[in-house]
């Protein structure tokens, strides 16, 4: 029985989990105090498990791996999955190191190192798919290091440069 | 008719032109990169040749060599790249080799933005205030005295791309330069030219089209209009037709007006007449595009015209085949433009290989792509990756039946704006028809509007994706639950 | 207007219907079965409800009770199962659900193939010469007797379930015995009811039929005709709007005798009024079918109209929203039943899991089906597989759009029909639109009169499929390929 | 390099294949003594190679594992292979041995044990997906061994009979 915290969209709900030994792929849950089963149709595949049945209502699902959002036949809505054994079960991240978000060329760099930066401030330009995207800063600090060159080409998640 | 045409083009729609090609007998010759290799539009085609300048799909001599060697009578440009380029028309011309379009005077006269409004205005329509920036005006506070001229809120256009990509609004006298700058870079990065004016905004207003078809013997027709007000960052995202925004009167003015600016020009083959309609119901012509649009699908919907045929048709010398009153107008259709990309994540473009692919089907849903499952993404290109088109009897039905098919619409393996969609078409000012161009500007994303009773099915439905996440990771020992396991969690992939 | 629609049905059918009910708003509660669980239909929809009853989708004390646990309002019964059982539809009037669909006194009426054509007779329109064949005459000896008032060649069909399953085609008497018997079997399999008919054959001919709207104010309208004459074993494969064998004259004729005969049965929702047409241009009546049939797209195509929206409508109580001069007819539409079966090894039925399903896209295509990577087609059920729609401006748009659609149409996972369509579509008599119901048995399989250049090509591309083949089976080293490799390939799955 | 003797619809071909060394996914092919270069562009991905390009035209194919059909964008073409330096590349089919093409139902039996049949004659009904499908003997002879029983369920595959 996992104990959870987890948010959709803006409400938060205390979320218990267990699953049913008896029969493969079904969940308990109980939401808020409320019993619901949640039943995986394809448990025994789990590259084609996209979709669930909540009692009787059945939701296709997209979601990354980190679990911060879902999207469904409605939309999209943010995510956050706490353990309450756990502090966080997300990704560390903010931790000022400002990687490639996508495979590109740096087209122009704003910041120098040592340059006082503020949260939200554009660091440098990254082209990709004929569009210019601004990187910005993930926090206020100070550039520690600038790892790239204009011109340069960088690779998914290469470091950019740390914010400290 | 043509034997063979070389499609000068990638994406939706070199794919969408290989279609008609197949449809009509015509054999293609496909043109790609390695990096898009994967397209369908490669694999539709009857041949496919594989590009090596660097300039790839704007390699005009490679391609006009290509044409020639492969044997293919005529050139498609689809949009972008060469399909308004004067030059290459008239090189292609010399070479016996046909361009699909309009000829090259006339697409010298529809390029030349300023001189397109400067005539139009002569001949007695409307057009927005506009003053031209020549290079040699670098200096800040000469650029201000021009400017000066019109007024703010103003925008920085191209003189060769016009609206669109490299366009800027500027809304004080203190970014101008600052924003000249960077349309000026943007617009020689795209168009390999850096000539840009000025154009007073008329904002928030209505960007309003008309489709027109006209053949080499003076026979011009219209297939009604679209619009296409929805745009971020100068990028429609949704186009419709009818334009919500017009009452039956404005439109036969606005279809009569357009087909009178297209004569002026000459015009050939396929284009939009493009005009900004203001919060009173003036209308100000502002372009003519030469060359077919992303969203020409939607004018297809409504009219049962099939424009790339026409197109190819007017080209190969052949009269319109129908008048006017033999082009109805049924139903509504719209078009939302899904591209690869993160909406939630900067919207920055999303490469990636296509693992699901699923495309909405049934009654009045039309899909425009190049993808399907095992495609790769390329990086390199425009993130548009289809188009999901939609016709219902009346707007409503149009509206309902968009949101029916962007929530089948499944994608997996790039991050798409598919939700971003789904928020919009249920917007109440997009359901209403009563939206124009500042609808993104005031729309907020994640609105938290929706039943409780599936956020509660979601939060159970989250917390056994993370039981079963925990499980794949590392099969839950009671050790493991209560030592390294989160640890291992975190370096699963996101 | 309705809440909450139970489809009592599974594939393509019970797809399509939830996909209308979502663009009105309406919630669902789909069925399945185990095997059926992959299907789109369950996926889509609001609730899914699994079937305990061995009769699945024909359970109709189970569905009735479903509809009413889960307070759905509306039962859509699709095609097929409880489709046309008057008994049913009963039921779910005392029950307080209604039925989506005609009364109960006019489904009786028009499932009495006998009574509905004595009726019609009566009335003064032509039907085929037919006879009763009561259960009681088991004897070969009688049997000839009845067969003898009508002649040969003559039809077996089930006095329930008329043309397609279980009818069958008697050219001497010496089979007539072993034809009855089997066509009462089959009747029995599928419609539960061994009562069989016998009608004179009027072969060759066209099948074409009138799709009709009525609500229960008394408006009346028809959607045009589409031909299905196109058929293997009574089952079509493509039908088609308008249909190529009649002139504008005879379809206007057959349009008002449609109506007329639709008006004597009191005829409610939507229906086919269902003709043969000989060789002379004669049209005879032989049913009404009181229901949606698979191939509606095709009128929906060139209409424009939802047939299931109208059908949800009517049921509702709410008047026609259109009269008959509200109906443009446009066009020209097409469909292809795409089945899960394998021509060239006696159409045997193909389930599987799809590995590959890229649907064809562009202009005037339309799908409707159930399935997407991943899926797992069962076998227990009819194997169509997705319904392949395609429109034109006229018919020889559209042939050309249906075979540009057949070449983009992929799947793997499952062997389908689609080449027997690609054959079909190229074969003169079909391009031609003069063909009629002796096609299929006129046509040759494999008919080799393709381009000498492609299967050259295609002999390189099997022989490295061959190479390529043996390197993944095994590394080729040069001791493997003296000794034991071929071996071990033969090993292959194939 | 492969000696083949490759049949397309009613054309005999006789082709060479050789891969190219020195450009991966490349293969030098002479048919009837005419150079083609065929181009697997997913060659490193063998589950993708769904599509060739002969010289420069491209070709989307499915084939099944026995290479005996080939479908392209303009439809199904019959195909044999021939290695020509072993007897038979196709799996040994025809020992009279019959086997269910299809899961499903075994309505009818036509046939006893001892009787003779001919090749083409309908030795039962097995019913699948709603259909009457007739299985037919593969060849005349001796009805050797009836396997099933009306009613019976059978897998892919299984043995039902054997003719002699």
């Amino acid at each position: 029985m996992n104990k959870l915290t987890v948010t959709i969209d803006n409400q938060t709900f205390e979320v218990e989990v267990a699953p049913n030994r008896t029969a493969p792929g079904e969940y308990a849950v109980i939401v808020d105090g409320a019993p619901l089963t949640v039943y995986v149709p394809d448990h025994d595949r789990p590259e084609l498990a996209d979709w669930m049945i909540v009692d009787s209502r059945p939701y296709e699902l997209l979601m990354p791996s980190d679990l911060s959002s879902v999207q469904t036949y409605n939309g999209r809505y943010a995510v956050t999955v706490r353990d309450q054994e756990t502090h966080s079960v997300r990704p560390n991240v903010g931790d000022g190191r400002v990687k490639a978000p996508i495979p590109g060329l740096i087209a122009r760099l704003h910041v120098d190192v040592g340059q006082a930066v503020e949260g939200g401030q554009s660091l440098l330009v990254l082209e990709a798919m004929k569009m210019e995207n601004e990187i910005r800063a993930p926090k206020s600090g100070v550039v520690r290091q600038v790892v790239v060159k204009p011109g340069q080409t960088v690779t998914l998640g290469e470091l950019l440069l740390e914010v400290e | 008719m043509f034997k063979k045409i070389l499609i000068a083009n990638r994406g939706e729609i070199a794919t969408r032109i290989t279609r008609t090609c197949r449809e009509m007998g015509i054999e293609t010759v496909a043109l790609y990169t390695r990096s898009d290799r994967d397209s369908l539009h490669v694999r539709l085609a009857s041949e496919a040749v594989q590009l090596q300048s660097p300039l790839r799909y704007a390699a005009d001599d490679e391609i006009l060599e290509i044409a020639q060697r492969c044997g293919a009578d005529a050139i498609h440009p689809g949009y972008g790249f060469l399909a308004e380029e004067a030059g290459f028309i008239a090189r292609c011309q010399q070479a016996g080799v046909v361009f699909i379009g309009p000829p090259p005077a006339v697409i010298a006269a529809v390029r030349d933005k300023l001189g397109a409004m400067e005539r139009v205005q002569a001949a007695g329509y409307r057009v927005p205030n506009f003053i031209d920036l020549p290079d040699e005006i670098v200096e800040a506070e000469a650029m201000a005295a021009q400017a000066a001229q019109i007024g703010y809120p103003l925008i920085v256009k191209s003189a060769r791309g016009g609206r669109g990509r490299g366009a800027r609004v500027v809304m004080e006298p203190a970014r101008l330069a600052e924003y000249v700058a960077a349309a000026r870079r943007e617009a020689m990065m795209i168009y390999g030219d850096d000539h840009v004016y000025l154009e007073r905004a008329i904002a928030p207003s209505h960007y309003v089209v008309v489709q027109v078809l006209g053949d080499r013997f003076g026979n011009l027709v219209h297939l009604g209009e679209r619009e296409g007000s929805l745009l971020r960052h100068n990028q429609k995202l949704i186009e419709e037709s009818p334009a919500p925004s017009l009452d039956d009167k404005q439109r036969q003015e606005l279809w009569r007006t357009a087909l009178e600016v297209a004569e002026l020009f000459g015009f050939e083959n396929t284009g939009a007449v493009e005009f900004l309609v203001d919060g009173a119901g003036n209308f100000y012509f502002t372009e003519i595009k030469g060359r077919i649009q992303i969203e020409h699908g939607v004018s297809e919907m409504v009219t049962g015209v099939d424009i790339v045929r026409e197109q190819i048709r007017i080209a190969a010398g052949e009269p319109l085949n129908r008048t006017q009153a033999e082009i109805p107008l049924q139903g509504w259709a719209m078009q939302c433009r899904i591209n690869a990309e993160d909406p939630w994540n900067d919207y920055l473009p999303s490469p990636g290989r296509l693992t699901r692919f699923r495309l909405p089907q049934g009654p009045g849903v039309r899909i425009d792509s190049y993808g399907y499952v095992g495609c790769q993404i390329p990086q390199r290109f425009d993130p548009l990756l289809a188009n999901l088109i939609v016709k219902g009897e009346n707007r409503a039905d149009c509206v309902a039946r968009l949101a029916r098919a962007l929530g089948e619409f499944r994608v997996v393996g790039v991050e798409t704006n598919i939700p971003l969609h789904q928020q919009i078409v249920r917007e109440p000012s997009f359901v209403s028809g009563d939206y124009d161009t500042s609808f993104i500007s005031r729309f907020r994303f994640d609105r938290h509007n929706r039943a409780e009773a599936t956020r509660r099915d979601l939060a159970a439905i989250m917390a056994v994706a993370y039981a079963l996440r925990r499980r794949i990771a590392a099969p839950v020992t009671p050790d493991q639950v209560k030592t390294g396991w989160h640890r291992s969690a975190r370096r699963l992939p996101s």
